[in-house]
C-alpha cells in the first residue's frame, strides 16, 4: 500500500501524515500544484493552514491543482481520508457532505478526544469495529460539523458517520457528536481528530494507527464501495 | 554645536527620535558632518536602547559562555549547543512586551514570528515554543484582556505555522498591571555542519530580500518603543502596529531551510526590529565588508514611501540573504516555487560603508562600524534602595486552617491550572512530544533515534518568578536558574544551555540598575557554578510605567538531554502503594511565599541564599533515579511549598496520598514554604528508600485513596487541627480558577 | 470597477460569534442590541461586474452555510439577501 | 432598526486575507481582479442607532487596525470608510 500526503502552501501535519502511514506501508509527499498523483493507491489530505485558512478554511486549498486528480481518484472509489485541515479541503471539493464551522467556544482546542466508532466500513475503519472507543487527539478552530437536518438524517441511514465523540466529549459543539463522516461508497472520509498523532504511545494514544491500518485490508476500495 | 546644515534634519529631530545631545554630536563627529533623514534614522534606531543594548551590554559581557558543548554562542541570531549524532539544538528568548501591551493579539503572535525567525535565520528547523507571560491581577478587566487576547496571537502564529508550543509559564502580580510581558522562547533543530552565520562575505556577492513586501509598519515601531517607557504618547504610537502573517511565514521558513539545504547561501539574517537598517548593518558588521542597498528595489506594499521609511520599516516575515552571483537565478526559483517573492536588492562591497541608494543615485552613506559597534555603551548607577520598593501585594483574608489555605492557594491566580491556556496551543504537531504541559515539569522532545540510543530526548523548561527576585534580585535570579535545573532533573535531563530574557524597568534609575546589576550577577554566579554556559538572550527595558517598575523579572529558558525518553518521569502519582518521599534538604521560608502574597504580607528585603552546591547534588540524585527507572514519579517543590507539590501529584495521577511530616519549623513553614532545591518523587518502596538513602530526604508517606491527607507527629495521632485531609476532587475544582475566568 | 461582497451565516445556523458580540454589549453599558450576526465582507476592483455571481457561488461563499449579497459601487444594498440556490 | 457595520483593514495595514484571495482569483479562471480585501460583516439590530458609533469604536472594530463603516437599512452605502478618529 502506497500512500500519498499531499503537501499545500501551510500544510503542518503533512509530515506526521507520511510518518503515521508509514508505519503501515510506504508514504510520499506530494506537491499541490503537480497534478500527478505518481500512482498511489491511497491519498491523505493533512492538516494544518492551508494558504493560512484565509478567506474560509479549505476554500483556496480545494482549487489547487492536485485536487483535481483526487477528485478523480475519489470518485473511482481510491481510498481518499481528509484529516481537520483536510476534511474542511473535501467538503468544500465537494467529496463530502456538509461543511465545518467555527467551535462554538470561538476557541483554538487541542486535546486528547474519546471517540466512538460509528461506521466499520468505511475504508479507514475496516480494521475496526462498531462502538469500539478510540483515544484520539483533536485541535482546531473550526471543526463544528454542519449539515442540514435531512442530510444528517440521511447520513445516519446511509451508515456514513464514521466516529462520533463520546458523552461529554464533543470539543466544537458539532452537530449529532459528529467527528467524521465518509461519503456513500465508504472511500472517502474527513476526520477532525488526528490520527497520525495516535500512533506511538511515547507521544501520546496508539489507536490511530488502526484507522491506516484499515485501508491496507484487502483490496480497500472496492470492498467498500 | 554649528548650526543644522541645509537639509539636516538636525539635533531636534534627533531627539525626538530618542538620541541624546552627545549621541548626536558622536555622530556628527563619526559622519564628519550632520547627517540626512535617511541616515538619522538609521542610527537612531541602531543607537537604540534595543538594538545597541547601551545600558546591559557591560553586564552581559560577564556572564558565562564557554562550554565543551556550545556550537554558537551570543552575538548570533541564537545560541545553540551539540546534541550529538551531529545535531546542534539553537534555542533563544525574546520579548515583544511594549508592542504587546500596545496590541496584544497581533504584538504576541508578531513576538512568536520573531523568534521562529531568530532560529531558522540560522539554518535550524523550529520544533518548540514556549511562552513566559505577566500580567496584572487577575480581577483587573484588562489584565484579562490582556491574557485572552495574548494567548490567542500566539496560538494563532504557532499553531498555523506548525510548531508545536510546548510549555510556558504565567503569573499575575499588580506591577504588570499597565506593562504585561510577553516573552517567547524558540528551540530549533539542525544538522551542525549546517548552521548558518550571518556574517556578509564577498565583494560583489548579491544581497538577496525575499518574503513579505515592505510597509509603513511598525515605522517608529519596537526600537523606540521599546526604547521608552510607555505614557501619554501610546495612542500616537498605535499606527505603527505590526500585523503578523503566519502563512507567510511558513512558506518563509520552508523556502529558507530548501535555500540552505541546496547550499545556496553565503550568509542568511532575519529582519526584526530596525529591519533592513539592523540586518543589513549587522551582516555588514560582522563580515567586515560594505553594501549597497537600492531602495527603490524593495518591493513596496505602499507605493510613495520614503528612502528611511523603506530602511526602518519593521514589516513582519522577511529575510535577507547574501547569494554568489552564479547561484541568484536558482534562489530566486526556490523561492518563486514557495510563493515567496524575492527580490535582488544590493550587493556586498570593499571597505566598511553602507550606502543606501535609489534608482542608483545615493541617498545615504554610513560607516558600518560607526552604525553597529560604536554606539557608546553607559555605565550603570545601581544603588540599592533603602527599603523594599515594591508595595505589599493587596492579598487579604486568607483561611488560617491548612485545608482552607490549600485550596485557597491552588486556586490562587498563580497556581491555579494553566489548562485554558494551553489547549488553545498544538504542542503535537512534528510528533515529537513525549511529555506534553501537565504532565510533567518539564516539555521532553524527542530526538531521532541514534545508535545504542532509540530514544534520546531533549527537555526544556521556562522561568523566572518576578516577585521572588524583587525580594531579592541576587538570590531570585539563582532561584530561577535552580528551578529550571530542578525541572530537567524531574524528567531526568541534564542541562546543556540557557538562554534568558532580562525585563526590567528603566536602568537610569539606580535602583532599577542595582535590581539589574544584581540579577546579571546571580545569573552568572549561578551558571558558573552549575557549568551551564549562556549561548543567548534578549533584554528589554523601560518596562515602567507612572506607577513604577515591573517587578525586575528575568526568564530563564533551559535546555537539557535525556538518554531515553520512555523513563522521563511524570509529575502525577501513578500507583497505588507506592512510597512517597521528599528529596532535597532546604529550610522552606514563608516570606515572599504565594501563602503570604495571599495574605497580603510585605516583600521581605531579602531571601535565603540557596546553597548552589546541594541543590544542584539532590537535583542529579532524582536525576539519575529516574534515568534508572526507580521511580514512579518526580516533581519538584516551587510556589505554594510542599503541600501545593503533593496537591499537584495527586492531581496529576488522580490519586490520593497519606503524608506524615515532622513539624520543625512550626507547620506553616513545613506545609506552605518555598525555597528552591527540594523533591516530592514517588515509587517502589524499596527503591524510594535506596534513593533517599543516595539524596538526603526522607520518606514521608504512600499514594493512596482518593484524599490528599498531611498530619504531623507520631504514627498514632489522628487528624488534628493545622492538619489536611482534602479530597483530590475538592483539589480539582479549587484548581479550576482560570477556566472560569478566560476560556 | 469596485464591488463588495457581503457574506452572511445562513439563517438558522449558529453563529457563535454574534452571540459573543450579543453577550458582550451590555457589559459596556450597550443595551437594546438584538439579532446580532458576524460575517465576511470582501471588498475588490473587477473589470467585469457579471462575473461576481459566479465567484461568490465558487470562492467567496459557501452557498451550503452562507448567504451572500453583491454591492457595486454606489448602488444601495439590495437589503436581502439572495439565497443561493 | 437594522444596520449594518462593514469593517475592513485599514488603509496600509497588511491584510493577508486579501492578499491570499487576490492570487488564488486567475487560478480559477478569474483574471481582472485587483485591490482586494478582506473584513468583517456585522448586522445587528439596534433600537438606538445613534450609538452605533461608540459601539464600532469600542467593539465592533479595532480602529487601531481597522476601518469601519456603518449603514442602516435601505441607506446606500457611504462610499469610503469612515476613518476612525
Ligand atoms: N540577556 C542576554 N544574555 C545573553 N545574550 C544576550 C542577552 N541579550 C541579548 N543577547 C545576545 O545579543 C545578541 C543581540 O540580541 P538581539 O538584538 O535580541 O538579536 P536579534 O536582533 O537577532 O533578535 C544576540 O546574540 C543575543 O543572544
Ligand atoms: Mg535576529
Amino acid at each position: 500500500m502506497r500512500f500519498g500526503v499531499i503537501r499545500f502552501p501551510g500544510s503542518c501535519d503533512e509530515v506526521d501524515a507520511q510518518l503515521a502511514a508509514a508505519r503501515v506501508g510506504e508514504a510520499q509527499l506530494l506537491w499541490h500544484a503537480d497534478p500527478d498523483l505518481h500512482g498511489v493507491d491511497a491519498v491523505i489530505v493533512p492538516g494544518g493552514f492551508s494558504y493560512g485558512d484565509y478567506l474560509r478554511v479549505g476554500a483556496i486549498a480545494r482549487f489547487a491543482a492536485v485536487m483535481e486528480s483526487v477528485v478523480g481518484f475519489a470518485r473511482q472509489g481510491g481510498p481518499v481520508l481528509g484529516i481537520c485541515n483536510g476534511f474542511q479541503v473535501l467538503c468544500e471539493a465537494g467529496l463530502l457532505p456538509g461543511a465545518l464551522l467555527p467551535n462554538v467556544g470561538l476557541r483554538f482546542v487541542c486535546r486528547q478526544a474519546e471517540l466512538e466508532v460509528v461506521t466499520d466500513r468505511s475504508a479507514f475503519t475496516r480494521a475496526c469495529s462498531r462502538a469500539e472507543r478510540l483515544s484520539i487527539p483533536v485541535k482546531h478552530t473550526t471543526g463544528r460539523y454542519y449539515a442540514p437536518e435531512e442530510t444528517l438524517d440521511e447520513l445516519e441511514a446511509a451508515d456514513q458517520i464514521v466516529l462520533r465523540y463520546a458523552p461529554g466529549q464533543n470539543p466544537n459543539g458539532s452537530a449529532r457528536e459528529i467527528a467524521g463522516v465518509c461519503n456513500r461508497e465508504g472511500n472517502v472520509v474527513g476526520l477532525m481528530p488526528h490520527p497520525e498523532h495516535a500512533v506511538d504511545p511515547l507521544t501520546g494514544s496508539t489507536s490511530g494507527l488502526k484507522l491506516f491500518a484499515s485501508v491496507c485490508e484487502g483490496d480497500g476500495v472496492r470492498a467498500a464501495a | 554645536m554649528a548650526a543644522t546644515a541645509p537639509g539636516a534634519p538636525g539635533l531636534e529631530r534627533a531627539q525626538l527620535l530618542g538620541l541624546t545631545e552627545p549621541e548626536y554630536a558622536l555622530i556628527v563627529e563619526k559622519l564628519a558632518r550632520e547627517p540626512n533623514e535617511v541616515e538619522l534614522a538609521m542610527f537612531s534606531l541602531m543607537w537604540s536602547e534595543h538594538c545597541a543594548y547601551k545600558h546591559s551590554k557591560k553586564l552581559l559581557r560577564t556572564l558565562p559562555t564557554e562550554g565543551p558543548r556550545v556550537v554558537m554562542g551570543p552575538g548570533e541570531n541564537a545560541g545553540a549547543v551539540d546534541v550529538g549524532d551531529g545535531l546542534a539544538l539553537a534555542f533563544k528568548v525574546e520579548s515583544h512586551n511594549h508592542p504587546s501591551a500596545v496590541e496584544p493579539f497581533q504584538g504576541a503572535a508578531t513576538g512568536v514570528g520573531g523568534i521562529l525567525r531568530d532560529i531558522f535565520a540560522i539554518g535550524a528547523r523550529p520544533i518548540a515554543v514556549l511562552d513566559s507571560l505577566r500580567f496584572g491581577e487577575l480581577d483587573s478587566d484588562r489584565s484579562r484582556y490582556l491574557l485572552d487576547r495574548a494567548v490567542a496571537g500566539i496560538g494563532h502564529y504557532g499553531n498555523s505555522i506548525g510548531v508545536p508550543t510546548v510549555g510556558g509559564e504565567v503569573y499575575f502580580e499588580a506591577p504588570y498591571e499597565q506593562n504585561c510581558l510577553i516573552n517567547a522562547m524558540c528551540l530549533g533543530l539542525a544538522d551542525r555542519e549546517r548552521l548558518i552565520r550571518s556574517a556578509a562575505t564577498g565583494p560583489g556577492n548579491v544581497l538577496v530580500l525575499f518574503g513579505a513586501s515592505t510597509g509603513r509598519d511598525g515605522i517608529g515601531g519596537a526600537s523606540v518603543l521599546a526604547s521608552a517607557e510607555l505614557g501619554v504618547g501610546d495612542e500616537a504610537k498605535r499606527p505603527s502596529v505590526q500585523i503578523g502573517d503566519p502563512f507567510e511565514e511558513k512558506k518563509l521558513l520552508e523556502c529558507s531551510l530548501e535555500l540552505l539545504e541546496r547550499g545556496l547561501l553565503v550568509a542568511l539574517q532575519d529582519l526584526g526590529a530596525a529591519g533592513l537598517t539592523s540586518s543589513a548593518a549587522e551582516m555588514a558588521s560582522k563580515g567586515e565588508v560594505g553594501l549597497d542597498i537600492d531602495v527603490a528595489r524593495v518591493p513596496l506594499r505602499e507605493a510613495d514611501m520614503e528612502p528611511f521609511e523603506i530602511m526602518v520599516s519593521e514589516s513582519q516575515e522577511r529575510m535577507l540573504c547574501v547569494v554568489e552571483p552564479e547561484h541568484v537565478t536558482a534562489v530566486l526559483e526556490v523561492c518563486a516555487r514557495w510563493e515567496t517573492r524575492a527580490t535582488a536588492i544590493g550587493e556586498v562591497t570593499e571597505g566598511g560603508a553602507l550606502r543606501i541608494l535609489r534608482d542608483g543615485g545615493p541617498v545615504g552613506q554610513l560607516p558600518v562600524a560607526a552604525l553597529v559597534d560604536e554606539c557608546p555603551l553607559y555605565d550603570l548607577t545601581p544603588e540599592r534602595p533603602d527599603a523594599q520598593l515594591y508595595p505589599a501585594p493587596s492579598g487579604g483574608s486568607a483561611p488560617t486552617d491548612a485545608g482552607g489555605a490549600l485550596l485557597a492557594l491552588m486556586g490562587s491566580s498563580n497556581l491555579s491550572s494553566r489548562r485554558p491556556v494551553f489547549e488553545q496551543y498544538d504542542c503535537l504537531v512534528q510528533s515529537r512530544t513525549a511529555r506534553r504541559p501537565e504532565q510533567a515539569d518539564a516539555a521532553v522532545l524527542l530526538l531521532p533515534a541514534r545508535p545504542g540510543q532509540e530514544h534520546p530526548a531533549l527537555a526544556v523548561s521556562i522561568d523566572g518568578n518576578g516577585r521572588r527576585v524583587a525580594c531579592d534580585p541576587y538570590q531570585g535570579t539563582i532561584e530561577a536558574v535552580l528551578e529550571c535545573v530542578a525541572n530537567l532533573a524531574c524528567v531526568g535531563a541534564e542541562p546543556l544551555g540557557l538562554t534568558n530574557c532580562l525585563n526590567f524597568g528603566n536602568p537610569e534609575k539606580p535602583h532599577v540598575a542595582w535590581q539589574l546589576s544584581q540579577c546579571v550577577r546571580g545569573l552568572g554566579d549561578a551558571c558558573r557554578a552549575l557549568g551551564v554556559p549562556v549561548v543567548g538572550g534578549n533584554v528589554s527595558l523601560y518596562n515602567e510605567t507612572a506607577d513604577g517598575p515591573i517587578y525586575p523579572t528575568p526568564v530563564v529558558g533551559m535546555v537539557g538531554e535525556l538518554p531515553d525518553a520512555l523513563r522521563a518521569a511524570g509529575l502525577g502519582f501513578s500507583r497505588e502503594g507506592d512510597a512517597i518521599a521528599v528529596i532535597g534538604s532546604v529550610t522552606p521560608q514563608l516570606a515572599g511565599s504565594e501563602l503570604a502574597k495571599l495574605r497580603g504580607e510585605a516583600l521581605p528585603e531579602q531571601l535565603p541564599a540557596p546553597d548552589i552546591a546541594a541543590v544542584s547534588r539532590a537535583a542529579a540524585v532524582v536525576r539519575e533515579a529516574v534515568r534508572a527507572g526507580e521511580l514512579s514519579s518526580a516533581h519538584d517543590v516551587a510556589e505554594g511549598g510542599l503541600a501545593v507539590a503533593l496537591a499537584e501529584c495527586c492531581l496529576a495521577g488522580q490519586l490520593g496520598a497519606r503524608v506524615r511530616l515532622e513539624a520543625a519549623d512550626g507547620l506553616e513553614a513545613a506545609l506552605f514554604g518555598e525555597g528552591v532545591g527540594r523533591f516530592v518523587v514517588s515509587g517502589p518502596c524499596d527503591r524510594v528508600q535506596e534513593v533517599v538513602g543516595r539524596g538526603g530526604g526522607k520518606v514521608v508517606g504512600r499514594v493512596q485513596g482518593d484524599h490528599l491527607q498531611i498530619t504531623f507527629g507520631p504514627e498514632t495521632k489522628a487528624t488534628a487541627e493545622g492538619e489536611i485531609d482534602v479530597g483530590v476532587g475538592e483539589l480539582g475544582q479549587a484548581h479550576r480558577t482560570l477556566s472560569g475566568t478566560i476560556a | 470597477m469596485r464591488a463588495r461582497v457581503l457574506v452572511r451565516p445562513k439563517q438558522g445556523i449558529l453563529d457563535p460569534q454574534g452571540q459573543a458580540v450579543e453577550r458582550a454589549l451590555p457589559a459596556l453599558g450597550f443595551s437594546g442590541v438584538r439579532g446580532v450576526h458576524v460575517g465576511r465582507l470582501i471588498e475588490l476592483e473587477v473589470e467585469d461586474p457579471s462575473r461576481l455571481e459566479e465567484m461568490c457561488q465558487r470562492l467567496l461563499a459557501n452557498p451550503l452555510i452562507e448567504d451572500y449579497e453583491v454591492q457595486l459601487d454606489g448602488t444601495a444594498p439590495e437589503g436581502h439577501a439572495s439565497a443561493a440556490p
